[in-house]
């Protein structure tokens, strides 16, 4: 084209168009009527009405296309919570959440149905596990991360901290939440963060007033360089291929400088210095010439089930695991670590030197203690754990100094206890609403992940110098599963309730502290039952729980169980210990049990003269042929492995209990795996019967078993 | 012109078309009757003065449609902005032209009386008008300053933050200036519910009565400005 | 027009074409802006009508049906019905009255129900008695829910006397 | 001002020039209604593609990494940045309001006078004065954004003064015969826009020094 017809054509379109004011007028007015119908196009192609019209052509080719044409409401929907605050426009695009028909794969999203949930999705709408934006109406707005965003969308994966910002009970159904609130408490997180529901124990670490007499500075050097004695080269421990962690102590990225005035100032903390024991010298003179007394003690050590709380590093075939429980502390090299005079003062009377400690106070004859010292001084050992840890000497005045002021700075002070220094509470950032942080208030500092809350939670906890290089939170060694199990915990914390229909909403969590009074409160104290057992809700999950043993276990059986603990699943490697109990302590605990911890829904009135043999021929009939029992329980030598022996069931249980637990296991113990059969009356009659008449002779069949099982498989 | 039907001013009207005529007729008043072309030439005014009242004339209307859908309470009034934009037919596009209108009003109005200034338009007898249009510009400022804060969320609280720190710098009487201006001393419900009323009420009237007076003297003062003669010759 | 201002406006030799031409545009723009504010008010109906209401629902829970004795009629002013235990069974009014809207309200002494605004009264099914109502008050759709909690649609008006809910 | 609504014509216009075209009243009307529905359709168009922002709630605990005014007052904020808060947020802006103000009601701006034709040593000495001040405190207060157009506007003045008298054309010519009134508003209207637009595009977290690209 050449420049004069362009110019041409320029002055046509002039002449044409603006010619004259007229025609300015009408070229322009013509403009702004369009420019003001294309207006609603901004409406009319909004995402959710393009989802809605493409809902339509989806369900046109399903079989039941009348029926869902005939539920398709079209439009904006709501579902409104004004009590949680709550604006929830989700199913405006998610029409298909609630038809059952439309669960199948194949039917495309966003319109496919929700699995179930014990929550109904039509009055809880999905925000309130979801998260994202309700009021929103177009998918970026609604699911992605932006700045611009009160709560992104939570991942599927995490989606088990939406059940604990009601749920502050333990959930059954969220087993990644509670394990994360697990380890949230057994890493002393409160130590230094508060977080809501998770109380801050009055004892976090051991206390260290007196540390200076149980181990030396050399050893203290060592353990605050690398707290952990026994691991893989990724600083992981496994038991019996479960991962377990690492010890509660973190580490704390210490300098040469730093180490040696902190271990200068532990290892001068001796205020209340602990009263050696003096064993009989008559025993300790026949005892310490026999070549075999560190054998004799190991083989008390597992009579006495200290496995149950404390585990031994054990290398087989190259690959060292770790054999026992994770209560206590591993005590591997412990004879490498804490002077002999303090440690059989210790296993006397734990709670002399450490109040708080959990380790139980067991009788001891003076030959046992001295066996089982000597086992652990000499046996428990590593030669070579010190070797790397150079000279020290004794402390100096300024290391001492610098020792303190490091012990208060590196935070400390915030899970350990020691003479003139108290903890601070507010030492890190409180974490009580962390999980509804915007990423807008997050600093990522250096670190090079995705900007969200999840990615800045597990960068933080896996490598807490990540996002800030000068901070003071110490190093922890997370797998993937614990992280993302913390990582859940820690987002199911959105602060508190913000309007008064949540806090309706909220479930609280039920562990009220239970420490009785009187002679059995003594003994609970001093046996520790609650680091195991539960009582009315509170204590351990390692063994059965207590709260209603009155009605469950005979007045007999439980004597003699208290005397010498045999066990009833020969299968498990934990075990009650073996405490010396005398008869007297004994008898404290079956009175307090046959007066406290009864069931409500146990008949104790029920007597067994009234079950007739007839009645126990056809209940044996029915335990081995119609119900087949025996595929889970043992009695003698056959039958399965997955319920306790039943062997001794007659002697052992009541036969209110036994009723009442064939009518409903769940009703008396919630959460075990028992099944609830569908037994009708004479059925119960019959089985309990029979169940009654299984007995075991004499008193001593439990107290072979228990050395021969060796703690170990 | 035709002949005008009105009853000459004074008189008695008689009946609805004599109203209507007489009506026209002080209609036309407002605006001499005849313009000189050069007057209105493009590079004279660029259309400011009209350009900017036509912004204004938007935001009363947009304006207008938004309070139907906005409570000016917290937090209701930020859900209101979210109902806006997902919910409301049309309601962004409202909501993005009344904004982007308020910015291109302050805009013209900055460029309307710079206009004015270099073409001298400011000369006897318009003095008052100038002076007028200068309380426009502070009123245009203020209204949109006090809209800048209704929609709740991070930039309108801490835009309105800063901003009304400046006034607490005043010697003396600052803080209660801005104590009675926010009704607290931080930006909180009662500066929200005062900026509202200001928004919507105080200063759009005010801002009425001023352009009716601004346009009422431009006429008096002889319509647009035409630089005198001798200038034109002196350049 | 007067003559000058043809002049003024002249560009054509063809005065007469170039005016029909002139108002042809000028009605052409001042159409336009007809079809604008003609467009610009139905867009403002669009505008002005809600998506989304913030209303509780319609559906109610009254109560449990031991709540309330036979030969009873109980007010539940937060839903403004009313819920009658008849022989024949349980039914839910609308309080409101049928004449302007006010709300009703049950005279126990008397055995009515009463209009404080004009002075209507109803029988305990609705029939109206005196006043000025116009129609007896209105039996609202009432079913037993899931957790046996009496429930009532008030969106959902049923015949008087038609539907009696029974235990 | 005077109070007869007849003499502004005679003022303004003292003799009807005879040979200006002119044009009806509604023809004025016609050619602004046509303007404000362009600028109607632009903005409809804006209104269609960009939205307007909408952050997250208001945290009155929580200050973003930047706070900023709107834009008509990032210059001043810009000015805050410098001077103390009295200074740039009371005091300038009332001189500036009454500067605007008074406009009419000097005789300088109604004479509308070439600034040097006239007293030009004189003159010349006052703006060295002025313009020596004005940087030695900006400098002292670090406000070097804002000295840019002091120097400008200063150079700019000095050209037209070199050029006074001389009968050069186009650009110069039109420079030298700038009023006072013309130099002072051009400077006040240049630090508006480089402070305006320093303020809004080159300003980041901690109101430090950014680039918009």
């Amino acid at each position: 084209m050449n420049p004069q017809n362009v110019r041409g054509l320029i002055g046509w379109v002039r002449r044409v168009f603006f010619g004259d004011p007229a025609r300015r007028f009408a070229w322009v007015s013509l403009l702004l009527t369009l420019s003001l119908a294309v207006a609603p196009t901004k409406d009319f192609f909004r995402q959710s009405r393009q989802y809605q019209r493409q809902y339509s052509k989806v369900i046109e080719r399903r079989p039941d296309a009348r029926a869902l044409r005939g539920r398709m409401v079209s439009g904006i929907h709501q579902i409104w919570l004004p009590d949680l605050g709550i604006l929830d426009r989700c199913t405006t695009c998610h029409l298909g959440i609630a038809e059952p028909t439309l669960a199948d794969a194949s039917v495309p999203q966003p319109f496919r149905a929700h699995p179930p949930i014990p929550h109904d999705a039509e009055k809880w709408g999905c925000v309130v596990c979801h998260r994202g934006q309700g009021p929103a109406t177009e998918v970026a707005e609604a699911h992605e991360t932006t700045v611009a965003w009160e709560q992104p969308i939570l991942p599927v994966h995490f989606i088990q901290a939406s059940c604990g910002t009601c749920h502050l009970d333990d959930l059954p159904q969220a087993p990644q939440l509670d394990q994360g609130r697990q380890l949230l408490a057994r890493f002393d997180c409160t130590g230094c963060h508060k977080i809501a529901g998770i109380d801050r124990p009055a004892m976090l670490g051991p206390d260290l007033t007196d540390i200076g007499t149980k181990v030396s500075r050399e050893w203290l050097y060592k353990w605050l360089k690398e707290p952990r004695t026994i691991a893989d080269a990724n600083g992981n421990v496994t038991v019996d291929g479960i991962d377990f962690g690492e010890p509660r102590m973190p580490t704390f990225r210490l300098s040469d400088s730093e180490l040696q005035d902190l271990s200068a100032y532990l290892s001068t903390r001796n205020a209340h210095p602990i009263r050696p024991y003096h064993f009989d010298p008559r025993i300790v003179a026949s005892l310490s010439k026999r070549q075999d007394v560190a054998d004799q003690g190991e083989a008390r050590f597992r009579q006495m089930f200290c496995s149950t709380c404390h585990s031994l590093a054990v290398t087989r075939a190259g690959e060292t695991s770790l054999i026992g429980g994770d209560i206590g502390p591993e005590l591997t090299k412990i004879g490498s670590k804490v002077n002999p005079d303090w440690l059989a003062a210790w296993l006397r009377n734990p709670q002399e030197y450490l109040p708080h400690s959990q380790m139980p106070r067991y009788e001891w004859s003076d030959a046992d203690l001295y066996e089982v010292t000597r086992y652990m001084e000499t046996k428990l050992t590593d030669p070579d754990l010190l070797a790397d840890v150079p000279k020290l000497g004794s402390p100096t005045k300024t290391e001492i100094e610098a020792g303190q002021r490091l012990f208060v700075d590196k935070g400390c002070a915030s899970c350990h206890v020691t003479e003139g220094l108290s903890p601070q509470e507010d030492f890190g950032p409180d974490l009580s609403a962390i999980g509804s942080r915007n990423i807008s208030q997050l600093d990522f500092g250096p670190a090079k992940v995705q900007p969200t809350l999840i990615a800045y939670l597990k960068s933080k906890i896996s490598n807490p110098l990540s996002v800030n290089p000068s901070g003071r939170m110490p190093q922890y060694h997370l797998d993937q599963a614990s992280l993302d199990a913390v990582t859940t915990a820690l987002l199911s914390l959105t602060g508190p309730p913000s309007t008064r229909g949540m806090e309706k909403l909220i479930v609280a969590r039920q562990n009220p502290e239970f420490h009785p009074a009187g002679e059995f409160g003594k003994l609970y104290e001093r046996y520790k039952c609650y680091a195991c057992h539960k009582f009315n809700g509170f204590g351990g999950t390692l063994a059965p729980d207590l709260s209603y043993e009155g009605s469950r276990a005979t007045r007999q059986w439980l004597l003699q169980f208290m005397e010498n603990p045999q066990t009833l699943r020969p299968t498990l490697v934990l075990r009650m210990p073996q405490f010396n109990m005398p008869e007297r302590d004994a008898a404290v605990f079956a009175d307090y049990f046959e007066t406290a911890m009864q069931s409500p829904a146990v008949d104790a009135t029920l007597d067994r003269k009234q079950f007739t043999p007839t009645m126990a021929a056809a209940g044996k009939q029915l335990y081995e042929k119609k119900y087949q029992c025996q595929a889970c329980h043992t009695i003698g030598s056959a039958g399965g492995y997955v319920g306790p022996s039943l062997g001794n069931a007659g002697n052992w249980l009541t036969p209110g209990w036994i009723e009442a637990w064939l009518r409903n296991p769940q009703a008396l113990v919630p959460g075990t795996i028992e099944p609830r059969q569908a037994f009708t009356a004479d059925e119960i009659q019959a089985l309990t019967a029979y169940l009654l008449t299984l007995k075991q002779s004499g008193p001593a069949n439990g107290a072979a078993a228990a050395p021969s099982a060796r703690g170990t498989k | 012109m035709q002949k005008s039907l009105a009853a000459p001013t004074g008189t008695a009207i008689r009946n609805p078309i004599q109203a209507l005529a007489r009506w026209r007729d002080e209609f036309k008043e407002i605006f001499s009757a005849r313009v000189r072309e050069r007057q209105l030439g493009f590079r004279y005014t660029w259309y400011l003065g009209a350009l900017t009242l036509g912004t204004f004339s938007i935001q009363l209307i947009t304006g207008l449609l938004l309070m139907l859908y906005y409570h000016p309470s917290i937090p209701q009034g930020y859900a209101d902005m979210k109902d806006l934009h997902f919910v409301v037919s049309s309601g962004v596009f409202l909501r993005n032209l009344h904004r982007w209108s308020a910015h291109a009003m302050v805009f013209l109005v900055f460029a309307h009386m710079a206009k004015v200034f270099y073409r001298g338009a400011y000369r006897p007898p318009r003095e008052l008008n100038w002076v007028v249009g200068v309380c426009l510009l502070l009123l245009t400022l203020l209204a949109s300053y006090t809209g800048y804060l209704l929609p709740w969320d991070q930039l309108s609280y801490w835009g309105t933050t800063v901003g009304s720190s400046i006034i607490s710098s005043t010697p003396f009487i600052g803080e209660k200036l801005r104590f009675i201006l926010l009704g607290g001393h931080t930006v909180n419900a009662n500066a929200l519910l005062r900026f509202y009323v200001l928004h919507v009420v105080i200063l759009p009237l005010a801002v009425i009565l001023l352009v009716a007076i601004h346009l009422w003297r431009l006429h008096k003062d002889g319509g647009m400005y035409v630089e005198h003669e001798k200038n034109v010759e002196k350049r | 027009m007067s003559e000058p201002e043809k002049k003024n406006l002249a560009a054509s030799n063809d005065e007469a074409s170039f005016l029909s031409r002139r108002q042809f545009f000028v009605k052409l723009g001042a159409g336009s802006l007809a079809i604008t504010g003609a467009g610009a008010t139905v867009f403002a109906v669009q505008y002005l009508s809600p998506n989304v209401l913030y209303e509780p629902s319609p559906i109610v829970g009254v109560g449990r049906p031991e709540h309330f004795p036979i030969d009873s009629v109980t007010l539940d002013p937060r839903a403004a019905i009313f819920v009658v235990h008849a022989q024949k069974g349980f039914y839910a009014m609308s309080s409101v009255c049928t004449h302007l809207g006010c709300l009703t309200v049950w005279r126990q002494d008397e055995g009515i129900i009463a209009c404080p605004c004009h002075g209507s009264t109803f029988r305990p099914d609705g029939k109206v008695i005196g006043g000025p109502a116009p129609r007896p008050l209105q039996w609202l759709k009432m079913w037993i829910g899931n957790d046996g909690n009496l429930m009532v649609d008030r969106s959902a008006n049923i015949a008087s006397e038609s539907e009696y809910v029974q235990l | 001002m005077t109070s007869d609504p007849k003499a502004p014509h005679e003022i303004a216009l003292p003799q009807p020039i005879e040979e200006e075209k002119s044009i009806p009243y509604w023809e004025m009307l016609f050619r602004e209604t046509i303007a404000i529905e362009l600028l109607a359709s632009v903005l409809v168009w804006i209104a269609l593609w960009w939205n307007a922002p909408l952050e997250l709630l208001a945290d009155p605990q929580q200050t973003p990494k930047l706070a900023k005014a709107p834009w008509y007052f990032t210059g001043l904020q810009e000015l805050l940045h410098y001077f103390p808060p009295f200074v740039a947020g009371i005091i300038l802006p009332t001189l500036i309001v009454v500067a605007l103000v008074v406009v009419p009601f000097f005789n300088v701006n109604i004479k509308d006078e070439n600034l040097w034709v006239h007293h030009k040593s004189q003159r010349l000495a006052i703006l060295g004065i002025v313009l020596a001040a004005l940087t030695v405190l900006l400098i002292r207060f670090d406000a070097w954004d804002a000295l840019l157009p002091v120097w400008l506007i200063a150079i700019f003045m000095g050209i037209a003064a070199a050029n006074e008298g001389r009968r050069d054309r186009g650009f110069r010519r039109w420079l030298s015969s700038k009023p006072l009134s013309f130099w002072i508003m051009t400077w006040f209207l240049m630090e508006a826009v480089v402070l305006t637009s320093v303020g809004t595009f080159f300003r980041g977290p901690g109101w430090s020094w950014i680039w918009p690209w």
